[in-house]
């Protein structure tokens, strides 16, 4: 992917390229902190979201770095606590989406987002193939690319015997249109975000 | 007009050593038109004046053109001279030598030239002048006070001190306002009742004052002296003449539980009620909709149980037209509800409350007599948690403004807490603390400092009952956005002040303007703040935005200061700078063609409609019409209007096009 | 400001200004003896709101080379709300100008306060160096006699 | 009637009892499902966090195959799906230069005519005609879990209250059942992290569990196929974290209506969960109507 190599040279802060990407603009927040106070995972996370968001605020690239470089924009569930509670609306959890897209960029992803990061490439490499999810197949790529092969085995047997796991992959008719989607988007410059 | 003499100042060495001014002189005496030109060194000097004065004798002058420092200077010093030579004074125009031109160029042939232009221009204008009169207008020497809280009491009071007459008008049954709901004030803690009560009485006592409560402004006509006010006073259903307040119908009306906006809900009234004890009057009304008289054509028992026979079930609103030169508007403002907080349970925890709740439980004259409950079980509670900016500063609940007040009683209120319930425990999430009045920071601190309240710097995300408490989640920004979580007895909203009901239906019918949120906009924020753009109306109070108790009285006595010094004057003079629609004769009428553009154009709303009618009465030509009274002489009309049909005296297209054509 | 030369051609500034904020402006421009060129023509008015598309093909046509129109700033207006008219009217204006063909350099709105003395000389300055470069409006006179203005 | 059908990977494999007591349902209620031609995979929420237009694309395309197979409304009964899909039809919705890229992408025109709504909208516009086949009444405690992203944020699914939503309620008030009022009827359950983080789940699903026990409900009902997996396929570590063994049965609201319009439990797949379905002895019928419910 080029567009890592781009947004390397690019000196313009986080701030004003979430600004650019997705219209929400970060210098809005009052740092009130009722995004943190309902925030599921608010004391799970290393940086509460109303901090992610009073780093980026500085525009300065050592915060911005520490940002990318956080768990916390990992555990963010995308629930929309947040954003629905904020006085200023500020649309959090696509900022985290964006920065999670960022630090898989810039290779600064937090050490303990590998599964998750697993979890997502093996996800869309099943979506990829099939244009729907093959569970077991997903999840083969999932335990391959993570090495935690014996983690769930029990879940899994458990599934099948409910009647809940597909052992063959249902796939779409029109394979060549999702290979498209797949591959202009992947690779379109403005698609960050 | 051709005789008009031309007079240039030296000013000393201000003007003179720039422009050559006797030439300046010399070339206007070849101006068409100019019969005397000369040239001295300090005009505005009395033997200055006397020149000027002496010329207009000597030459029959039919105009002036004094050439000098800028209008805005001395314009009034020369035309008081030449009235006293007999002339009309909008007969003398200045032209600008010294701070247009002497002290902003060098000495120079052109800047001579300027000069000479400068007082050509004024020439071709002056010749085209024509006398005016300062207009006057009589003034109804009775101001009226719209809303009877704290702010329409304080200038209601200050106008008839003044010797003026007042009509105030309050909506509600009783006066006070907000004020008389509250315990005690900040930053002083005296108790509000004991503080307005008196001046309640007083209202009713002046003898310049006429009181009408249960009332509303309908309509308004007129402009600045001379407004028309129509007064729909509504039907209590009780002959105020014969009730003696005694109360003795209100303990026998059997139709209780009305939900009690005096003690905003959290008790109940019954159909027949007077607001609260001290209400001044003290009269009580019929509410209407939940008597059964009315709504089941039986019952009556108040009327067998008034002595005076004062019940008057047949009682009929009634309108009331009178004539005021003033208007005080001092309508107030009212809270957000707490159903507008859906985090926060939508309003249906009965243990989450507004702080107007809260100063209702605070009150010596409140529901539990000042001991601070909670309504669900009215137990004493032993924690409780204040939230500040609840809606304020809150762009998603449409409220992007600072309440100003909150800050304030929201200390006031954990304090009373802890002094009447020393083991009780007050925390208050905040986002900024805003106490910037005098001795206001000091309260807060004192708040935090000797009552041990908890201040907790974060916005509450969400509040949900478990096991009976109330589980308050917020965060702790200064601990780096940490969630806390408080389980208390009792939540207190500092919710959002608000535009009140009807506020803006009410600027409507007075023509004045509204702010983006609804409050009553002022005529400029630092040097007009009480005035607003419609001549003789004024704003006091927490109708404008808002705010405490201090602030609001000083803009009521403001406002009446400026009411008060507008009806000491026997009339208002103004400057004749006014705009007019043409005439001319049948069948034309007026170049005007209807089109009214200008009345949208015009900001004081001076503009009107005005019908031609022939012999018969019957409407031939609808055309504008200029109020006088109202036109403040901007002339935005006159550039609206296409067919020319308006022209501004003192700068008439004629004017101006000559002054242009003299270039 | 800059001496001038003899030969050099000086343009004919007229500016419309209000009573209240602009001439008083340049009223302070005269009081802190700030230099200017002396082209300009002021022609005061209660407002910029009474300043109409006629008054300025007026002063096209009588030789303007230049035209100012200065007031209030926009909520500072002693009308209130005069130069708001005014700034619409001035966007339709524009229109017309630019259908007849005419050199919309030549017009210049601004905002000069009671308290921008310094802004008044420098916008002075400005527009008279500008039209100075732009050379006599003759062309003016052409859209004249070919009937547009 | 017919409507649209969006299914979404999950309801074809791990939530198969999801899709068959929403058949099961539909059929009772004379709603004719049409699946949408060759329908892809919603792009879930890792999609996006590699590109927004492939999560853009992957939600259109389906979209425009409704809207290609005359479809002007679609049910998705998988919650997050309903988000995915109205987010990006919000997303389109003011944004024509987009729309025409997007359009591209997937080689379909998209003209952004088809609706998409979740479970509880399609079924309350039922309520009546589920009220009166009721032929067991549901008379359980229950707790109605909403989730996320059912009503959240409000501004993309247009539907119900953000805090303390009705619809739900509503439906199972309607076949006799008597909503709790509790804590947790929003909270996240852990979403997406059921595979990844095990201890998220864990933790935020056991609190949804314990305050549903807590307030005495009988089961917990759920519109969501996540909800439903992190509720019930993650019971183990679940009660290992509270380290109490909680039964709590978690049902799909289609299963708890299906039961009450006497559906065979067979074919609502209850036989598919985890923790099983025993439910306790109904509570006695209420008489008075008129309860502390009144704020709606
Ligand atoms: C919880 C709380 C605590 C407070 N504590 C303090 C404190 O400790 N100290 C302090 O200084 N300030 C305090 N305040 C602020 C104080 O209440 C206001 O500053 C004050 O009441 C403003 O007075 P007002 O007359 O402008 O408005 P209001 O008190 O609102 O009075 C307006 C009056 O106008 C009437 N009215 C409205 N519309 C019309 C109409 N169309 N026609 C006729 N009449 C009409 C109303 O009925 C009312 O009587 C507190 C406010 C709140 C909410
Ligand atoms: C840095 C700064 C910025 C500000 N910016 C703003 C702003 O943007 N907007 C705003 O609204 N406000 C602003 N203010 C506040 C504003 O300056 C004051 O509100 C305002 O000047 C107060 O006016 P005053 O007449 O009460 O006092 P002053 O301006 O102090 O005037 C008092 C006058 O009394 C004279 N005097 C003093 N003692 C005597 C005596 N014994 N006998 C005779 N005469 C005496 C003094 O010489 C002086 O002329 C600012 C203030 C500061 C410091
Ligand atoms: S709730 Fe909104 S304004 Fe407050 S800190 Fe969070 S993002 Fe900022
Ligand atoms: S969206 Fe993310 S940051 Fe926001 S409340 Fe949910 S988990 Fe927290
Ligand atoms: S009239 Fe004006 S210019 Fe003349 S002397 Fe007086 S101050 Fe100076
Ligand atoms: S007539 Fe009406 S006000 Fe009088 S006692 Fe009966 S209910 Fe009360
Ligand atoms: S009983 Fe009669 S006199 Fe007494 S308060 Fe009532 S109405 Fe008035
Ligand atoms: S006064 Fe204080 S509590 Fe009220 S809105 Fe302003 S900052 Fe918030
Ligand atoms: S703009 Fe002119 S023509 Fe139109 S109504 Fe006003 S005065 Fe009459
Ligand atoms: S001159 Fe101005 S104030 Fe007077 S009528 Fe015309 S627009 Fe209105």
């Amino acid at each position: 992917m080029n567009r890592s190599l781009e947004n390397a040279k690019k000196t313009t802060s986080l701030a004003s390229q979430i600004q650019a990407a997705t219209g929400i603009a970060l210098h809005h927040c009052y740092q009130c902190g009722k995004c943190a106070a309902g925030c599921p995972v608010a004391d799970t996370m290393d940086l509460p979201s109303c901090q992610v968001l009073r780093l980026l605020q500085y525009e300065s690239p050592e915060f911005d770095r520490q940002v990318l470089q956080s768990e916390a924009i990992w555990l963010c569930l995308s629930c929309e606590t947040c954003h629905t509670r904020c006085p200023q609306d500020i649309g959090t959890p696509k900022v985290m989406n964006f920065l999670r897209g960022e630090a898989m960029r810039l290779r600064l992803a937090h050490p303990r987002s590998k599964d998750t990061q697993a979890f997502h490439h093996a996800f869309l490499g099943s979506v990829g193939r099939h244009g729907r999810l093959y569970e077991i197949g997903m999840l083969m790529g999932y335990k391959l690319r993570t090495g935690h092969l014996l983690k769930d085995m029990a879940l899994g047997s458990k599934l099948h015997e409910k009647g809940k796991l597909n052992l063959l992959p249902h796939a779409i008719e029109d394979k060549a249109a999702l290979k498209r989607l797949f591959k202009q988007t992947l690779n379109n410059p403005d698609s960050k975000e | 007009m051709s005789r008009v003499g031309v007079f240039v100042c030296h000013c000393g060495e201000n003007i003179g050593s720039t422009v050559d001014c006797p030439e300046v002189a010399e070339r206007c005496k070849q101006m068409p038109g100019v019969v005397h030109a000369e040239d001295y060194k300090y005009l505005c000097s009395n033997p200055g004046q006397n020149k000027i004065k002496q010329a207009i004798k000597d030459h029959q002058l039919e105009g002036v053109v004094v050439a000098a420092c800028s209008p805005r200077m001395h314009e009034p010093t020369f035309r008081r001279a030449v009235t006293d030579a007999g002339m009309n004074a909008y007969l003398c125009e200045v032209a600008n030598l010294r701070e247009h031109c002497s002290w902003v160029h060098e000495e120079a042939d052109s800047t001579t030239e300027k000069a000479v232009d400068l007082v050509r221009l004024q020439l071709e204008k002056v010749k085209r002048n024509k006398p005016l009169q300062p207009i006057e207008v009589p003034i109804t020497k009775t101001a009226l006070v719209i809303g009877g809280g704290v702010a329409g009491i304080q200038a209601a009071l200050d106008i008839a001190d003044s010797g003026h007459k007042v009509i105030l008008v309050e909506r509600s049954p009783a006066l006070g306002g907000h004020m008389a709901q509250l315990s005690e004030t900040f930053p002083t803690l005296d108790c509000s009742q004991c503080i307005l009560t008196p001046r309640m009485v007083d209202v009713s006592r002046h003898p310049n004052i006429t009181l009408m409560t249960y009332s509303e402004v309908e309509h308004l006509d007129g402009f600045i002296g001379n407004f028309k006010a129509t007064i729909r006073k509504r039907a209590r259903k009780i002959d105020e003449e014969l009730c003696t307040g005694c109360g003795e119908c209100l303990q026998k009306c059997p139709s209780k539980d009305i939900s009690d906006g005096f003690n905003e809900g959290l008790t109940t009234r019954r159909a027949i009620y007077v607001p609260f004890t001290q209400a001044v009057p003290n009269i009580p009304v019929i509410d209407v909709e939940n008597c059964r008289h009315y709504q089941k054509k039986k019952c009556d028992r108040c009327v067998k149980a008034c002595p005076t026979k004062a019940i008057s079930f047949n009682q009929q609103d009634e309108l009331i037209h009178v004539d005021v030169g003033a208007i005080v508007v001092a309508t107030g403002y009212k809270v957000m509800s707490t159903e507008k907080f859906p985090e926060y349970g939508y309003g249906t925890y009965p243990d989450v409350i507004t702080g107007l709740q809260f100063e209702r439980y605070a009150s010596a004259s409140g529901p539990t007599q000042g001991v601070i409950k909670r309504p669900s079980d009215g137990k004493e509670p032993e924690t409780v948690v204040f939230i500040a900016c609840s809606g304020s500063r809150d762009a998603a609940k449409g409220v992007k403004y600072c309440s100003k007040i909150c800050c304030m009683y929201t200390a006031k209120h954990a304090m009373l807490l802890k002094h009447k319930n020393h083991n009780s425990k007050a925390y208050v999430f905040y986002m900024d603390i805003r106490a910037a009045g005098k001795n206001y920071d000091e309260f807060v601190r004192r708040a935090i400092e000797e009552d041990g309240v908890k201040y907790i710097r974060g916005r509450v995300s969400r509040v949900y009952e478990e096991d009976g408490k109330l589980v308050v989640k917020g965060a702790d920004t200064l601990l780096g956005g940490r969630p806390v979580e408080i389980k208390a007895d009792l939540v207190v909203l500092a919710t959002a002040s608000l535009p009140n009901d009807g506020q803006s239906e009410l600027a409507r019918k007075l023509h004045v303007g509204c702010d983006e949120y609804g409050f009553l906009a002022e005529a400029h924020p630092k040097l007009k703040p009480v005035e607003t753009n419609t001549a003789g109306i004024y704003l006091a109070g927490a109708c404008q935005s808002p705010r405490d108790i201090p602030e609001t009285v000083a803009q009521a006595s403001a406002a009446a200061a400026k009411v008060a010094a507008l009806l000491s004057r026997s009339h208002l003079t103004r400057e004749p700078i006014v705009a007019e629609v043409n005439r001319r004769p049948a069948p034309l009428h007026s170049d005007c063609t209807g089109c009214f553009l200008c009345e949208s154009a015009c900001p004081y709303r001076a503009i009107g409609q005005e019908e031609i009618l022939d012999r018969d009465g019957i409407v031939i030509k609808t055309i504008a019409k200029i109020n006088p009274g109202l036109c403040q002489g901007c002339g935005t009309c006159v550039a609206t209007c296409r067919t020319k049909a308006i022209d501004l005296h003192g700068f008439s297209n004629e004017q101006i096009f000559a002054e242009i054509m003299s270039l | 400001m800059a001496t001038k030369v003899a030969t050099q051609f000086e343009p004919k500034i007229t500016a419309f200004v209000c009573n209240w904020c602009t001439y008083a402006g340049a009223d302070l421009t005269g009081t802190s003896r700030t230099k200017y060129q002396s082209n300009v023509r002021v022609i005061r008015l209660p407002c910029t709101g009474r300043v109409d598309f006629m008054l300025i093909q007026k002063a096209f046509a009588r030789g303007s080379d230049g035209i100012i129109v200065s007031g209030c700033h926009p909520n500072d207006c002693h009308y209130t709300s005069g130069n708001y008219h005014a700034r619409r009217r001035w966007m339709v204006f524009t229109e017309l100008m630019n259908f007849i063909g005419a050199d919309m350099r030549r017009i210049t709105f601004s905002w000069v306060s009671a308290a921008e003395g310094a802004k008044w000389a420098a916008l002075v300055d400005e527009v008279t160096n500008t039209v100075r470069e732009l050379g006599p409006y003759t062309e003016y006179q052409r859209l004249i006699d070919a009937g547009v203005a | 009637m017919r409507i649209g059908y969006y299914p979404g990977c999950s309801l074809k494999s791990s939530a198969r009892e999801y899709e068959e007591s929403v058949r099961a349902l539909c059929a009772a209620l004379d709603l004719e499902l049409v699946e949408i031609p060759d329908w892809n995979c919603c792009g879930a929420s890792s999609a996006h966090v590699m590109s927004a237009d492939l999560a853009l694309g992957l939600r259109t395309r389906n979209l425009a195959q409704a809207e290609a197979a005359g479809l002007d409304e679609v049910l998705t009964p998988c919650a997050a799906c309903f988000s995915h899909l109205a987010e990006a039809r919000m997303e389109l919705a003011d944004n024509p230069n987009k729309r025409q890229e997007v359009a591209d992408f997937i080689g379909l025109p998209y003209s952004g005519r088809v609706r998409v709504l979740n479970v509880l909208a399609v079924l309350d516009r039922y309520r009546d005609r589920i009220a009166a086949k009721v032929k067991n009444p549901f008379r359980y405690k229950v707790a109605c879990y909403y989730g996320c992203l059912l009503v959240r944020p409000p501004e993309v699914v247009q539907f119900d209250r953000p805090e303390n939503p009705q619809s739900m309620d509503r439906l199972l008030e309607a076949v006799g059942a008597k909503p709790i009022p509790w804590a947790c009827k929003t909270e996240c359950c852990g979403a997406s992290f059921s595979v990844t983080r095990t201890d998220v789940v864990a933790n935020l699903s056991g609190r949804i569990v314990a305050d549903a026990v807590k307030r005495n409900a009988a089961a917990i009902v759920v519109a969501c196929p996540m909800c439903q997996s992190n509720l019930d396929l993650r019971r183990p570590e679940i009660n290992q974290q509270l380290e109490q063994e909680h039964g709590i049965p978690v049902l799909y609201i289609t299963q708890a209506l299906g039961l009450a319009l006497g559906i065979d439990p067979q074919q609502l797949g209850l036989q598919r969960h985890l923790v099983p379905v025993e439910l306790p002895e109904p509570e006695p019928e209420v008489v008075t109507a008129d309860d502390d419910d009144d704020d709606d």
